[in-house]
């Protein structure tokens, strides 16, 4: 069984790509999709995954509000970010609310595999068009 | 000599607040847009790396992949026009035009290219108005006349360079005007700014031709035009 | 005097450069992402239909004829957002109090403004919010409460903007009360929308008291992310 990830993400057809992305690599499971920060945290509490992947901007609990609770939680997963764009408040906002990761929602396939790899062996994880700018 | 000091002193605050105006507008809209302006070309991005990733049919995953890059490039545009990333490789100019043509062909344009400036790039104001000019005739040869040949000229004469982008009528009965977008008219905007004019019309044939008479040496005329503009404005006209 | 009136003139002189240099940056962000999104959404929407047309893969249609349908929606889409950026721009925040409270007092009503925010401003939601409480909350004072005098406070207090706006009894009779208007409510309801909360009500004097919480969001943050950054990077600095 590989890394077991929860995505979160409002626009369907997007969590739908990134999911297909993920599964075709065999060391990828993605236990649970879901649309708002609310479901995310049902399904953390459901599924026990390794690696959340959230996305900024949702109905209901946004990708903050879901880090920030997640946070508080005992053994929550790894989180990283997921957003089109990488504006410096998000970051920095999502960093400090322990957040080990950011990633630009274009990223590459392999790229995307390996993020989910590394953050579940504890490292952390910023998209390199990102960090290139810290 | 002091009176210049404090001039030059003044100046150079001057330019500084304006660079911080600008940053801050950038991040305003930057904010103001967020996922808005990007959200599409990112679901097209992931939606076809997925199409490439599972189709069985060896043609729609090159095509898959090609879409794919698109959506990406008009991404990095979006980034880079927003200040948000390392601009990695925005500045465009004639060197990129056999590139911009390739894809429109892909895409299924009927393009022809033809260079008479002996690979010599005009500086990057005028080389990126020239690369908007053809990007603006093939999207708009795309659209308006589908199915036409559409064929692109680059010459040098005397101290100009001359852009002219020509499409035959549409082979498919022309869909309804939209009343015209904004297109050719931040076009024009773009080649004053950078010292030339911008030219656009019906051809007697039933065709378009659009045509952008850029200064080939624009050293001079981008200063004076800095001048005019007042120091700063430079970077806004490129 | 003389002197205070040369500072005068080139105070706003300054900001006329300042909003020029706004202007331009918007018109240009706005011709990029024309660019952009126009060139290569529209060859993607091409180029997906050709492969609806063509694949003999099943999904692969359905998903080419989705990325033609988002790629379509990413032009339309695009048309809204640079209309956001070619319209004049509206006011934002808290960087436009200052004029809103001067057209009130052009207006004749009695104002003053206390911002003890130190120029930072939150993100747009919450700067749209906090000006419309203002502005809300002078035009209610200007009606129920004919001269009265006003007082506007914007403050910053640990992770939350209080702007408070209250006014003492008004010297003139007060009018009938048309029993409520939609104002308030409407307000409370953007208010919320910013993940703030609105106060209203009368104050013991006669008066009233018209009190929004907002969160001061992560706009400081980002400002000391961007210190550690540096570089290049003005428009993190912003
Ligand atoms: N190659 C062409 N063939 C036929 N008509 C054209 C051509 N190029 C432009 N036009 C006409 O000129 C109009 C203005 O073009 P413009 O590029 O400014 O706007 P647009 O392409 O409609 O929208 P936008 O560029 O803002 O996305 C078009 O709407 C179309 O009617
Ligand atoms: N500054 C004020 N002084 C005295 N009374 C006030 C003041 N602000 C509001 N009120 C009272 O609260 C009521 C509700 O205010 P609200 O802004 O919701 O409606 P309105 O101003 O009457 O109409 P509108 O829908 O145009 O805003 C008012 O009708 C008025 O009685
Ligand atoms: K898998
Ligand atoms: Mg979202
Ligand atoms: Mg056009
Ligand atoms: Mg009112």
């Amino acid at each position: 069984m590989g890394v077991r990830v929860v995505l979160a993400d409002d626009e369907p057809l997007l969590r739908a790509g990134l999911k297909v992305l993920l599964e075709a690599d065999d060391r990828v499971d993605v236990v649970a999709d879901v649309g708002d920060g609310q479901k995310l945290l049902d399904a953390v509490e459901r599924h026990q995954p390794d690696v959340a992947l959230i996305d900024v901007q949702m109905p209901v609990l946004d990708g903050l509000g879901a880090l920030r609770v997640l946070a508080q939680q005992p053994d929550p997963p790894v989180a990283a970010v997921l957003t089109t764009f990488d504006l410096d408040e998000y970051v920095a906002q999502a960093l400090e609310l322990g957040a080990q990761g950011f990633l630009l929602k274009d990223a590459e396939p392999d790229a995307l595999v390996r993020a989910v790899l590394d953050l579940a062996a504890g490292g952390a994880v910023l998209d390199p068009r990102i960090t290139a700018r810290l | 000599e002091s009176l210049t000091e404090l001039r030059k002193a003044r100046e150079s605050e001057m330019e500084a607040r304006l660079d911080n105006a600008r940053a801050q507008e950038r991040a305003r809209i930057a904010r103001e847009i967020h996922d808005a302006v990007g959200h599409h070309a990112t679901l097209i991005a992931v939606q076809s790396a997925a199409l490439a990733a599972t189709t069985t049919d060896p043609r729609a995953r090159a095509i898959a992949k090609r879409l794919r890059e698109l959506a990406k490039e008009s991404l990095a545009e979006m980034r880079a026009a927003l200040g948000l990333l390392n601009a990695d490789r925005t500045p465009r100019g004639l060197i990129d035009l056999p590139e911009l043509i390739d894809r429109a062909r892909d895409a299924g344009l009927s393009v022809t290219l033809e260079d008479g400036t002996n690979g010599e790039e005009p500086l990057p104001p005028v080389a990126r108005a020239a690369y908007r000019v053809v990007q603006e005739a093939l999207t708009n040869a795309a659209r308006h006349a589908p199915g036409a040949e559409v064929s692109v000229q680059v010459n040098r004469e005397r101290a100009k360079i001359v852009v002219t982008v020509s499409n035959g009528p549409s082979v498919i009965p022309e869909p309804v005007d939209r009343n015209g977008g904004t297109g050719l008219e931040g076009l024009a905007e773009r080649v004053h700014s950078a010292g030339g004019i911008l030219q656009s019309g019906r051809a007697a044939d039933g065709g378009f031709v659009l045509r952008a008479e850029l200064p080939a040496n624009p050293t001079k005329v981008g200063k004076e035009q800095s001048t005019i503009g007042g120091g700063g404005d430079s970077v806004a006209a490129s």
